[in-house]
């Protein structure tokens, strides 16, 4: 995008020297993420017990006391099987009519939960807890989700082997083309412009109870123009 | 008469009563107004408080993890203004003090460095237009039709001109390894200091560290004072309140690439690292929720996009697809921007329907819903580019459906 | 060192203090912040205040027939925010009801008519980027310095997409007689019924009846709900509440065409319906008032426009103007708009004279103010498109300073 | 600008009769520019004496009694003479010392103070005057310019007599160059590169007293960035 007109800079890189160099303090505070291989993952352990305390404490005010709750978000726990921990997939996704996907049913990396917890909660509170506590209270969400027994006590050494005990640990898969722009679209339209064919009648439409629903849309519109906004609050036009 | 608006129907020959709008001189023509600088800072005319960012209720259950949606009914071009561009905050926004801010980068680097805004608003500079739009945008359609205007199917969509440092020169100064160091890891600043992976190949492209959007800084909504602008891609990977770059070997697995922001297929599955935004387009006008004042002629407006590019070609139907026409595109038309698309629809009274379809410059062509569905299922949330069709009553009214 | 920041000198080598602001996590880092749509309609950051349009002291007696400049020190790329855009008022500003504004167009015309808001909006409507700028922009410099910044000397200059329908659509609407109808009277409806006559070759080439600036209506400061655009022609004529258009033979000879807006010759002549604006630049960062931080790298930052078309090359001297060279132009270059330009300088602590000098397509340069004076002497007030200089002291002070 | 890709509209022109045919009383409403030739201008008469009422009552408050004041706008009347009159050239408007432009020194046609004193004055109730007030006023003005004498009656029988009266009323010139874009431009730069010449040294910069005329420049700028504002509070830095 940038001008082939740009000229010779009256040196290369002037600008290399500004900024300056991090301190070791300064990238231990910062650099926290834990990535799937648990690089960044710091030393330490924390147990189920004390995981629950935490959770009563702190996360189940917002989650539920067994991480079932949708007050504030989707539930954390519920929708997996022992099935699913064998098979590393969780049947429940497969069911178009399964009410709603928990974090533990689409968890496939346990670092995610682990760093998560870790950058993010307690929501108003994010980067309160030990690591101590982060262990524990991410076995506790485990163990919730009948993953680990309750008296596990997990950390830096054992936590991949409680990975390969996720029950969505293979549900995902990478997709190229959504990734990189120069790969092949998986989904294409046709540019057909005249007698196309199509289904052209109508297979959903906002139900009648939903119209006002956002509000009274003749006030989500502006007062001029070549239209104006529907009058919800009354049945529609005839 | 085809073309008389409601508020000024006229017999035609008959004599006419003149309009007392002009016959009576309005206050404002025999007065004197208010004074320059009046607000150093203006705002909108007092006549256009139905144009707001608005949540979708029933969508989130807490506002500061949430979204609000841009009123595209209402707006006109391509740029947003910097008011009403869409929110999408997961731990809250705030007003950041610029000078205590600092961008950090380390992992794979000669040296991890240090910035303050004194600092990297000193390096090469450049300005682009692009879109944002959020990667669950036009999410609840999946399956069925949820919401009923163009500010809630299509409303997480922005498009400014932003200013900032190309990431390539800052990831020069640092001496990255671009070769191990196929990732970088962008992190932001607030309380859910968001993480998102970014391919070294966009980093080395076009993605840049902005501190501006729309000639002046971002808005405290948007990431005010650094932002990660990551043209083509999904909103969530343009980390706001940006505190730190790593460049890494793997990829992240942060929580929005592993439990949100990943599509679920029909078999199961999740496909995950899904951050572009594919062709896509939208009519803004007439839409959903609105209705038409009378039969006759009406210039269709709408917003075509794509990540991959430029847009090349947008036709509209007003017959359900079964007949396109294609529309003028309006200048600037630029790659990874919004394009601006109007077309002339005279109205004949009878029920219509009203689609859009956009091409990009690669030949990707927006797909019907059903073409998308057929493929990705019904319960993916993410990245429905899908043609979306807005039926004209013959009242008039318009209403968001979905055809077979 | 070279690129130092004075905030963050280092000291090669020796060890460095942590920085309270990395290790010390602040507020925003460890809380939950606001809400979505907490402000349905947002605003800038609390630390961007010093970003206004200000009043130049002594400019003008009262402050409804004056001017308020944009900051152009502070501002990045080429779209102006609408809060920031420049106000020039005759007679005060208003915030008309939009239901009861009317545009009538008469004088040699089939049917001389009139259009509702409603009705104009139906139009076929185009969306366009264009620079305004007011004829006495840098009036206050054709013989002296006489303002300290860039907002002063530059700040009645803004750019935004406009949308609107073509002043030729409505002409042909009307069956204007466009051969003998060689002029068009632009009338608003405030106090001041602002008069401007328009070349009929402008009128049915670009000029638009806007309602929209920057994908919203007009701002009340600009003309809501509907004003005049005029690419590459002087403020003055981009008539605001626009109320009435007439189609005449002769121009019209109004006040800011025979008392104003005329250009004063050294032979004692006025020149009158000097309209264009004429080839012009200017650098905005580093510019009078600043204070450079330090020695070393400084991304040099402008804007170049020209009434006549494209911007085709700026040139920065850093010498007061005995070698220059060319700036990088930012995407989008488009006719009759900003152009952004960058250009790398790095200062030696030395004293330098900066200069940015635009040529446009037209092979039209930018001339030096002496170029210009030696034809127009030095009491035009109007159509200054001399070449600015900025001189940066060895403290780092820039100064606004007129060259032999 | 308009992209050739613009298709066949579907019909020529299908938006023709949007609006509708405008009513004589709404032309007369606001059809009220008055032209150079006086097409325009409503049949009437004002005197030389009632132009003294209507000024003293509704206009000296702002303009001076005498139409000198530039308490609230530059001075109507001053700078005119009685040779002026004779040339239609106004002498002082050579002179680079004279104090200021009045708009009796600018104005060369008649039409356009009769126009701009029924459009816009008195600045805080425009349009108020009657058509026989308007004629009066400018008589006085004119009167106060010593361009007409006390007992004048100005009408639209007489106005083009007075016309020739105005002393600047051969002050003007059409410049084609800054109304045309295809015109070729009276300045031209040059585009010189390397080692050009320029008188480099500086013939003006901004007073010391006018340091801090326009405020404080430390607060008309941002609080990070490149640079920040001088504190012009203070003497500029050493
Ligand atoms: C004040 C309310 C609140 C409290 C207390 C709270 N959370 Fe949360 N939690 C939330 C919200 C809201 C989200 C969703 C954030 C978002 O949208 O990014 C969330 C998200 C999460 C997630 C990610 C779920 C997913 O699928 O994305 C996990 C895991 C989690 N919380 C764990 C915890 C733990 C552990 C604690 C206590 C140490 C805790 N939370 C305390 C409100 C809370
Ligand atoms: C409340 C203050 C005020 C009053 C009362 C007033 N004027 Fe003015 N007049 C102004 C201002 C301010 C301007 C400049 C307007 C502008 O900048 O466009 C002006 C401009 C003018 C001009 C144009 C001068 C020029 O060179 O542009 C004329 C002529 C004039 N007034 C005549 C009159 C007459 C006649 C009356 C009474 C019938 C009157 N004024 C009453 C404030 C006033
Ligand atoms: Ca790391
Ligand atoms: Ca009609
Ligand atoms: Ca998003
Ligand atoms: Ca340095
Ligand atoms: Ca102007
Ligand atoms: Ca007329
Ligand atoms: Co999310
Ligand atoms: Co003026």
């Amino acid at each position: 995008q940038s001008q082939a007109k740009t000229q010779a800079a009256p040196a290369p890189k002037p600008w290399a020297d500004i900024g300056r160099a991090a301190t070791p303090n300064e990238v231990k505070a910062w650099d926290i993420d834990v990535r799937a291989d648990f690089k960044g993952l710091p030393p330490g352990s924390g147990s189920v017990d004390l995981g629950m305390e935490v959770w009563e404490a702190k996360c189940a005010s917002c989650h539920g006391t067994f991480g079932e709750s949708n007050e504030v978000f989707t539930p954390i726990v519920g929708g997996t099987t022992k099935e699913d921990i064998k098979t590393g997939r969780v049947a429940n996704l497969l069911r178009p009519d399964y009410p709603q996907r928990t974090t533990l049913m689409k968890l496939s990396q346990v670092s995610t939960l682990w760093d998560y917890i870790n950058r993010a909660m307690p929501w108003n509170a994010p980067k309160s807890l030990t690591t101590e506590e982060v262990y524990a209270v991410t076995a506790y969400i485990l163990h919730l989700g009948e993953i680990l027994p309750a008296d596990f006590v997990l950390s830096d050494k054992n936590i991949a082997e409680v990975q390969k005990l996720l029950p969505n640990r293979n549900g995902k898969a990478f997709f190229e083309p959504l990734w990189q722009v120069a790969s092949k679209p998986d989904v294409q339209g046709d540019a057909c412009m005249k007698d196309c064919k199509t289904g052209s009648d109508i297979r959903s439409i906002l139900p009648e109870f939903a119209r006002d629903a956002h509000g009274n849309l003749v006030a989500q519109n502006r007062v001029v123009g070549p239209v104006r906004g529907a009058d919800t609050a009354r049945p529609p036009l005839e | 008469a085809m073309g008389a608006g409601a508020s000024a129907a006229t017999v035609a020959g008959a004599a006419r009563a003149d309009d007392p709008a002009i016959v009576k001189l309005p206050a404002h023509t025999t007065g004197l107004g208010q004074p320059v600088a009046a607000r150093g800072y203006g705002s909108p005319s007092q006549w256009e408080r139905n144009l707001q960012r608005r949540e979708s209720p029933g969508l989130t259950r807490v506002s500061a993890a949430s979204v609000s949606f841009a009123p595209l009914q209402g707006m006109f071009g391509i740029i947003t203004p910097n008011g009403l561009h869409f929110e999408r905050h997961h731990q809250g926004w705030w007003d950041i003090d610029p000078s205590q801010h600092r961008l950090m980068i380390n992992g794979l680097v000669k040296e991890a460095r240090v910035f303050t805004m004194d600092e990297l608003m000193r390096l090469p500079q450049v300005s682009r237009i692009h879109f944002i739009e959020c990667g669950a945008n036009t999410g609840m359609e999946w399956g069925n039709v949820a919401v009923p205007t163009v500010q809630y199917t299509h409303g997480m969509l922005s498009c400014c001109e932003y200013t900032g440092v190309l990431l390539s020169t800052l990831l020069d100064m640092c001496g990255a390894d671009t070769k191990k160091g196929r990732y970088v890891l962008a992190e932001g600043a607030d309380g859910s200091s968001m993480t998102r992976t970014i391919p070294m190949a966009n980093a080395l492209d076009d993605v840049m560290i902005a501190w501006a959007m729309n000639g002046e800084m971002l808005r405290p909504e948007n990431g005010y004072p650094l932002r990660l602008v990551v043209p083509g891609i999904q909103g969530v990977s343009w980390v706001k309140y940006l505190r730190r770059l790593e460049v890494g070997d793997k990829p992240y697995d942060a929580k929005d690439e592993v439990l949100h922001y990943v599509d679920l297929m029909p078999d199961g599955t999740h496909r995950q690292y899904t951050s572009l935004q594919e062709v896509k387009s939208v009519i803004t006008t007439p839409s959903g929720g609105q209705v038409l004042l009378d039969k006759g002629y009406y210039n269709v407006t709408g917003l075509a996009w794509s990540g991959r590019g430029r847009i090349k070609r947008v036709d509209v139907s007003v017959d359900g697809g079964r007949n396109w026409r294609t529309a003028r595109l309006e200048n600037p038309v630029l790659p990874k921007a919004l394009t601006r698309f109007n077309v002339d629809w005279v109205w004949d009274g009878s029920p219509a329907v009203l689609q859009s379809r956009a091409i990009d410059e690669t030949g990707h062509v927006q797909p019907r819903l059903n073409q998308l569905r057929a493929v990705r299922g019904t319960r993916s949330i993410y990245h429905n580019n899908g043609i979306q069709s807005w039926k004209v009553a013959e009242s008039g009214e318009v209403f968001n459906v979905q055809l077979n």
